[in-house]
């Protein structure tokens, strides 16, 4: 019956699509009139059907090959709006979907309703944003229309800036103002774009757009301009580095759960954006100069982002600090698109999934950590390895594929921009992602080395989290280990409903030797090495009195660093940075084409 | 019969614009902010009066004239309820008519902290 | 046509000034006082544009309420604003700051006169199609046929709004009335005003909305207009604002998105398509999505104003204290 | 005759241009408040000139929205605490006090 | 010169002009109006190009009215604006009455300041 009833959903073709838009938009509605203690397992609910939903779409996808469209309303683009679910975006949606499952099975009980209240401020704001913050990234996804992705992107923002601000302290208030300000500066410089894209072409819709921009002799002017504002916009809302003045107190600042969603998808929206802008709107525009430029911001986000994570004190601005670095593999691979753009896609859309389910488990380990400690001080860990061992297990597996170690999805990821940055002779990208391997190696084995010692706590923990909280902490990282060990086709899956490039198997020729003993081998002994070198650290700095100033040995170039980043973090200098950013994207479209 | 309709719409809406520039001259040159408010409110209501009295042989009977005159009536409701408004809301206690220009904003009365004194 | 040019020039230059003078005015709320005024002639400048729906919006929206929103805004943060300037960026960011803007604004000003001319355009399109859905305003078309589900996203993004909005109470507040618009000390002038006025304005709103179908106007517009009357009504102290936790005005919330979704679903099988009408009941359907839509948006863009609830012992304190 | 129109719409939009010096100059708020409302009375009137004049329909009811609204400026100038920067000499309540200079 | 191309100017003008707002007045209230002040520069823009596009309505002999697609969207993007502004007047102002400021500058203290406080 079953089988039969799968049958039928495969029948629906385009049809499949209005569900993950709807589902979440209904959920959010509904959620409005639900009282009581059901609201939670009304979200929950839904969240299994929003799961059911991505993957019959993801099997569709898969057994057809090729991309599913729909035409909202029957009205046909221009005039209309269209839909459409590529490989790419079915992958998308089935992550989302994971995740967001996972996040709603780990908050039942922080969002829970009170036993005889109809309803409280968090549980009401939070599970209702998380359907806001769910239909809008699945619109994302899903939308064709340079104006409904503006929407989209806006109930998204609109979702997640509350979220920051749960908590309603000071500091909080403060960093969800400056993220709703600085995503709005983005969302209206992505709206100036899309409004000249309309101006120069008359339509608004991706597909018919590439095929004008693709079509014309000589590029009109617009064009460019219209493509920086929009990437620029985009990067402000996924918080590229040097433009990530709001992320580290948000969503260190965030309720766990929150962070988990903010840190793991919101800003992935944004970049869906930038790739559907550069790989689906207009491939040949994205010069190499442009790519190069997006690539050295990514670089430097990796190294930045590592480098003052490691100054951290508190988990879970560590964590964030992460995230930032992790946004940068997401842009290597600009400049690698040159050589193959599958490959580079490809690359993009694994780290996406691996860093949504890794970022998603430790911030929530974090969470159960803080929660059950009454703190977050990296130093202060002693004793809970012990006390949440499933806990920091979890913190630990996903800190793995953050550092690409086999199996993770992570180690896919960097073996394909390695490889593809030695084939198209960019080693500064190589050094790089082996860098900002061996950093996060470092900060993990730090955390760890804190954690896993000592007894089991003397005093009572403040909180004890639930097993089935623990469990899927877990289950969210095992997720992002085991990526790794999908079988190619899986991978397969993402190509589908993409112009059928000259270099299809290029990624397969990648990965084919990535499971060799030698490369295994070759992507472990630095990070031992680090781990050896973290122990050492550690144990020398238990014999001395602990210098209270943090984890790095080298004072000066550290503090160098922490005053970088709070200059970067000023808004007049952010500001001023994205702008220069903006003419700097038109110039070298304007050069380099 | 239509050039006597034009020149009556001619002479009413210069004697409304006449008034505009009353109103505006009176909002410049008065000493004080009730004075202002005199000139503002007599003005810019006849002024738009006269206006709306000199486009209505322009326009369609009687949706046109319904409109026109329901914009009239509308502004002189809130033009009247404006001024009683800001009068109340400026008259100082003592007729002190000596303001420190710009002077510092003071809490406002709905502000957490400013508990209730008077 | 010479003298429309010298009006459009004579417009523009006061919305440039005006916009000067937001930018640079020293306290915040003058700037807000420009800001209203800057709105209006905004409208102008719509009308203009031949864009009468649009003006209508900025007239009862960009600049009404919106209007409101920051007036209130300005006079709530005054007492924070004394050592702003200091603040202020040093000489060397604002200079580049400047430069970049004004080669940003020059790099657009340049796209603007290199539009392609004949300019592209769905208008055609727009107009061609119209009769299939019984209507007779291409806008409201656009709105509510062509590109009906970005209206319903929008109508569905004013909601996380107002819970973001809600959810900044505090817990104690919870339940409680929305704070921000207790009722002013009652000279006689504003509740006479929200007497006469709201059956003026209800009847414009209502009217705006049911016209929009075939003339300039919709359910934006409309709801712009209702909800600025129950706004006035409320801060004249003649009602209170509901309580978050009422279960009515939450119905009154969603009915209209839910309304438009329920249908959109209901096309599925009567016109072959999600949020497809069937030909023969295209314009009543539509117009039972705006009555509901107008419902919602009135209740959210009022209650966007309201603010965050209060705890009622606080709600009546206040109240007391400006009576 | 359009012409005409035209040119009144320019002349009060001109004339209250200058009155806009009054936002500039205040003092008060209630001052600046003034000059918006007569800017808003003279755009409706500038409006419906213009209307008239260049045959766009409806422009009756975008004047009667802006005429509707007109006084709302005002109403939150009383509501909110705009009101005070102007009153502030005079008004000494002893709550709210002024920073001294 | 047009009268559109004058407005289409002076959209420019207002995203520059707002552009420079949002960046460099520290008040955050004055960030929420220049952000304002960007959205109706995009507005009009969009609306000159919708003014510009009806030409060919005008060609067709049904009118000058423009094109009505910018239209809706500009209605659709106004409400979504007041929306953003409403929730940022909202978060401003809860931030004003919890920590008695109005501003974003200069308000976090750098990174390292808990491990520095405890040193001290």
């Amino acid at each position: 019956m079953l089988a039969a009833l799968f049958a039928d959903l495969m029948d629906l073709g385009g049809l499949l699509l209005v569900i993950p838009l709807m589902l979440p938009v209904v959920g959010l509605l509904l959620a409005l009139l639900v009282r009581g203690r059901t609201l939670g397992r009304f979200a929950l609910a839904l969240l299994l059907l929003g799961l059911a939903a991505a993957a019959v779409i993801a099997a569709a996808v898969a057994t057809g090959d090729q991309a599913l469209h729909y035409q909202l309303g029957g009205w046909a683009p221009p005039l209309g709006v269209a839909l459409k679910a590529d490989g790419l975006s079915a992958v998308m949606l089935l992550t989302t979907a994971v995740v967001l499952l996972g996040v709603g099975i780990y908050a039942q009980r922080g969002f829970q309703v009170p036993a005889g209240l109809p309803e409280t401020r968090r549980s009401l704001a939070f599970w209702t944003l998380l359907c806001g913050i769910w239909g809008g990234i699945n619109t994302v996804f899903l939308g064709q229309d340079l104006f409904t992705l503006f929407v989209a992107l806006e109930l998204l923002t609109f979702s997640a800036v509350p979220l920051v601000a749960l908590d309603g302290r000071s500091e909080t208030l403060a960093a969800a103002l400056r993220y709703l300000l600085f995503a709005l500066l983005g969302s209206v410089l992505y709206l100036l774009g899309a409004v000249l894209f309309y101006g120069t072409y008359g339509t608004l819709d991706i597909a018919l757009l590439a095929d004008l921009i693709a079509g014309a002799d000589t590029l009109p002017p617009a064009v460019p301009v219209a493509a920086a504002l929009m990437t620029v916009g985009l990067l402000a809302k996924t918080t590229l580095f040097p433009l990530h003045l709001w992320l580290p107190p948000a969503h260190a600042g965030a309720p766990p759960a929150a962070s988990a969603v903010l840190s793991a998808l919101v800003v992935k929206g944004s970049f869906f954006l930038i790739l559907r802008i550069w790989f689906d709107l207009m491939p040949a525009l994205l010069t190499l100069t442009a790519a190069q430029v997006l690539g050295a911001l990514g670089a430097a986000a990796i190294l930045f982002g590592n480098l003052v994570a490691l100054r951290q004190t508190r988990l879970k601005l560590l964590i964030a600090y992460s995230t930032l670095a992790q946004i940068g593999y997401l842009f290597l691979i600009f400049p690698l698109a040159a050589g193959s753009s599958s490959v580079a896609l490809t690359a993009g859309a694994l780290q996406v999934v691996a860093h949504a389910c890794a970022k998603a488990a430790m911030f929530m380990a974090a969470g159960l950590i803080a929660a059950s400690l009454g703190h977050d001080q990296i130093r202060e860990l002693r004793g809970s390895g012990r006390t949440l061992p499933l806990t920091v297990l979890a913190f630990g597996l996903g800190g793995l594929s953050l550092i690409g170690l086999p199996p993770s999805g992570g180690y896919l990821v960097k073996t394909l921009i390695s490889a593809a940055a030695v084939d198209t002779g960019q080693w500064w990208l190589y050094l790089v992602v082996q860098a900002g391997g061996l950093l996060t190696a470092a900060y993990l084995f730090f955390v760890l080395s804190q954690a896993v010692p000592g007894p089991r706590q003397p005093t009572p923990p403040h909180e004890r989290p639930r097993l089935a909280q623990q469990l899927i902490v877990l289950a969210l990282a095992l997720c992002a280990l085991l990526l790794g060990l999908l079988p190619l086709s899986a991978v397969d899956l993402l190509e589908i409903g993409r112009p059928a490039a000259a270099d299809s198997g290029a990624v397969s020729a990648l990965l084919a030797d990535a499971w060799t003993l030698d490369k295994l081998w070759a992507s472990l002994w630095p990070v031992l090495i680090v781990a050896a070198l973290v122990l050492a650290v550690r144990y020398r700095q238990q014999r001395k009195p602990p210098r209270p100033e943090g984890t790095s040995a080298t004072l000066s170039p550290g503090r160098a660093l922490d005053q970088l980043d709070h200059l970067l973090r000023q808004w007049p200098v952010a500001g001023l940075l994205l702008l220069v950013l903006v003419a700097a994207l038109v110039q070298t479209m304007l050069v380099g084409g | 019969m239509r050039l006597a309709l034009d020149l009556f719409t001619i002479v009413a809406v210069t004697l409304g614009a006449i008034f505009f520039l009353a109103g505006t001259v009176g909002l410049l040159r008065f000493p004080d902010t009730l004075t202002r408010l005199h000139a503002l409110t007599k003005a810019d209501n006849l002024g738009l009066g006269l206006v709306v009295l000199g486009l209505l042989p322009q326009a369609t009977a009687p949706l046109g004239w319904i409109g026109l005159i329901a914009v009239w009536l509308l502004a002189l409701l809130s033009g009247a309820t404006v001024g009683q408004l800001l009068a109340e809301a400026v008259r100082p206690p003592e007729w002190d008519q000596t303001r420190t220009p710009d002077a510092p904003p003071v809490g406002h009365p709905n502000a957490p902290e400013a508990s209730s004194h008077d | 046509m010479t003298s429309a040019l010298v009006v459009d020039a004579a417009l523009v230059l006061l919305v440039l000034g005006l916009a000067l003078w937001i930018t640079a005015a020293r306290a915040a709320y003058g700037a807000a006082v420009g800001f209203v005024a800057y709105g209006l002639l905004l409208t102008l400048v719509w009308v203009r544009l031949a864009a009468v729906d649009v003006a209508m919006t900025e007239a009862a929206l960009g600049s009404g309420l919106t209007g409101l929103l920051l007036l209130g805004a300005a006079a709530r943060l005054a007492p924070y604003e004394a050592d702003e300037h200091r603040r202020r960026p040093g000489t060397v960011l604002r200079v580049l700051v400047g430069v970049l803007c004004a080669a940003i604004a020059a790099g657009l000003a340049a796209v603007v006169l290199l539009l392609p001319d004949p300019a592209p355009s769905q208008a055609l399109a727009v107009a061609a199609h119209l009769p299939a859905t019984g209507l007779g305003n291409p806008v409201t078309g656009v709105l509510m046929a062509y590109r009906a589900v970005d209206t319903l996203l929008e109508s569905v993004v004013l909601v996380p709004a107002l819970i973001g909005v809600w959810s900044l109470s505090t817990e104690m507040g919870w339940g409680g009335r929305p704070g921000f618009l207790t009722p002013c000390r009652s000279g006689s002038a504003l509740p006479l005003l929200a007497r006469v006025l709201p059956p003026f304005g209800i009847l414009v709103g209502i009217h705006l909305v049911w016209a929009g179908a075939d003339d300039p106007g919709g359910k934006f517009q409309g709801a712009a207009v209702l909800a600025a009357m129950w706004i006035l009504v409320m801060v004249a102290g003649l009602r209170e604002p509901p309580p978050v936790s009422d279960r009515l005005m939450r119905f009154l919330l969603v009915v209209g998105p839910l309304c438009f979704i329920g249908i959109g679903a209901a096309g599925i099988r009567l016109a072959g398509a999600f949020l497809a009408y069937p030909e023969a009941y295209a314009k009543p359907l539509i117009l039972a999505i705006e009555a509901g839509l107008t419902i919602s948006v009135t209740a959210v863009l009022g209650l966007l104003l309201a603010g965050p609830p209060v705890p009622e012992p606080q709600y009546q304190r206040q109240s007391r204290r400006r009576s | 005759m359009t012409t005409f129109l035209l040119g009144a719409a320019a002349f009060i939009l001109g004339t209250v241009t200058l009155g806009l010096v009054r936002i500039l100059r205040g003092p008060g708020n209630a001052d600046r408040m003034l000059a918006a409302q007569l800017l808003g009375t003279g755009g409706v009137a500038a409006l419906l000139l213009l209307g008239v004049a260049t045959g766009v329909g409806a422009v009756s009811e975008v004047g009667l929205l802006l005429a509707l609204l007109a006084a709302f400026g005002s109403v939150a100038f009383v509501t909110g605490g705009g009101r005070s920067s102007d009153a502030s000499a005079a008004d000494t309540r002893g709550a709210a006090r002024s920073e001294p200079e | 010169m047009s009268g559109t191309t004058l407005f289409g100017l002076c959209a420019a003008a207002l995203v520059g002009l707002g552009l420079y707002g949002l960046i460099c007045q520290p008040g955050a209230l004055r960030k929420i109006l220049a952000f304002n002040l960007i959205g109706s520069g995009v507005f009009l823009l969009f609306g000159v190009i919708a003014q510009r596009g009806g030409g060919v309505l005008a060609l067709a002999g049904t009118g000058a009215d423009g094109d009505p697609v910018p239209q809706a969207l500009v209605i659709t993007g106004l409400v979504v604006a007041f929306a953003a502004t409403a929730i940022a007047v909202t978060l401003l102002v809860r931030l004003a009455e919890t920590s008695a400021r109005g501003t974003l500058e200069g308000d976090e203290p750098p990174a390292p300041e808990s491990s520095d406080a405890r040193r001290t």
